[in-house]
């Protein structure tokens, strides 16, 4: 069973970790993490906070189809996300995701897709606390450009 | 019959409101509830909803077309997202 | 100052993790990480453990190279790569990548190329004990494509 | 002059040694240092190390080419590498 969270708390990566390892089987090669964190500067702006809210029920929602997305893609032995809500100060961890695979490409490729679309399709609103005043954070030309990426890119990338 | 009205995020700062409970006819859609929304809210203070980039969830899941509610129903109005 | 260690104790993520924060500044706002483990199994053959053999001094050179040839390509933070060696039962860490970036692209790039090039360029050698015998690892041509693949990736995704 | 030349993993255990000192003229290139290796180690029991995916560095640098050894150069035979 896959784990999703949205939670206030802050979160261990080694708990999380060690939870992984423990489910993740006999044939698990490969282990990759991510952690997003509030960045305490952007450029020359000085940024002071995070507040993150949600929408109970869809948020899950949203990013439960995520993770189902990543185990049609890739085999994956065990998935884990965790979000956090609320006001996070600079320097905050503010999400995870853990991902356990036979093979190196497969963890990689999962990791990385659910991170980027946690970014256009998660139901959370960030806004950034900044020296300059209060920004609601929108997703860039960017993320929209990597979440399409993944429509053309090839699938198991097992050998 | 009887719905209610979430706003989240920028919304619910532009409007000073984060829930309402709106009075529409059975079945009423996409325009009947903007039309009560302004009614109930003010024609000026509801632009910032109409906003192109602004989706409607019906009891938690996007429409992008027209619906017709029922009573009881949860409508949310949600600025664009971004997590992780 | 980036980290590269080759050892025979174990490591553990959180202190890696933990160190890797304390460095990477305030800029800081992604951290990807990956552990490589000794599969129990491969397929229905069984696998008891990994005997791991290095060449002190011109290891440790190859995995600088590699993670030089990352900074070069991406902008990054912080790096720690720690490489077992010697004996290792199934189950085991063998390999540890840590990668601090401004923004996600940078780090999943970076963590995935320095995996990569570890694969392919690293100086180590691997015997697998399986039930059915021992047996000298070598990279598969899927690992090499994999390091080719890089050579006209594009570089630093930063935006 | 003397040379050290070492053997790895596999390479290791088919010669079943893991170092041994050559002596080899000053400047002794590629074919002299695997001749002085043939003498040492017998014709039959080189020929894993001559194998095409075996490299050769001197003073932990692989040399691709030809090379001119001198004086207590380490010389390492490395059967075909992976890590991670």
């Amino acid at each position: 069973m896959d784990v999703i969270r949205v939670q206030a708390e802050d979160f261990t990566l080694a708990t999380e970790y060690k939870a992984c390892t423990d489910v993740a089987g006999r044939d698990c090669g490969a282990i990759a993490t991510f952690v997003g964190l509030v960045r305490q500067a952007d450029g020359d702006t000085q940024v002071t906070g995070l507040h993150l809210e949600h929408y109970p029920g869809m948020t899950e929602a949203s990013i439960e189809k995520i993770v189902e997305d990543a185990r049609q893609r890739w085999s994956l032995q065990h998935i884990r996300v965790i979000h956090r809500i609320g006001e996070l100060s600079a320097g905050s961890q503010i999400v995870l995701v853990v991902v356990a695979s036979t093979h190196r490409p497969d963890a990689f490729a999962a990791c990385e897709f659910i991170m980027d679309l946690l970014k256009t399709e998660a139901v959370f609103w960030k806004k950034e606390i900044r020296s300059t005043g209060e920004i609601w954070i929108k997703s860039t030309a960017g993320d929209y450009d990597r979440r399409d990426g993944w429509e053309n890119a090839a699938t198991s990338s097992m050998k | 019959m009887k719905v209610n009205v979430l706003f989240f995020a920028s919304l619910k700062e532009d409007l000073g409101v984060s829930e309402i409970e709106l009075d529409v006819s059975m079945l009423a859609g996409r325009s009947e509830l903007l039309s009560a929304l302004k009614n109930e809210l003010g024609t000026e203070c509801v632009a910032p909803v109409l906003e192109e980039n602004v989706s409607i969830a019906i009891n938690r899941r996007i429409e992008k077309g027209d619906f017709a509610l029922k009573d009881g129903d949860e409508i949310a109005f949600l600025p664009p997202i971004t997590g992780g």
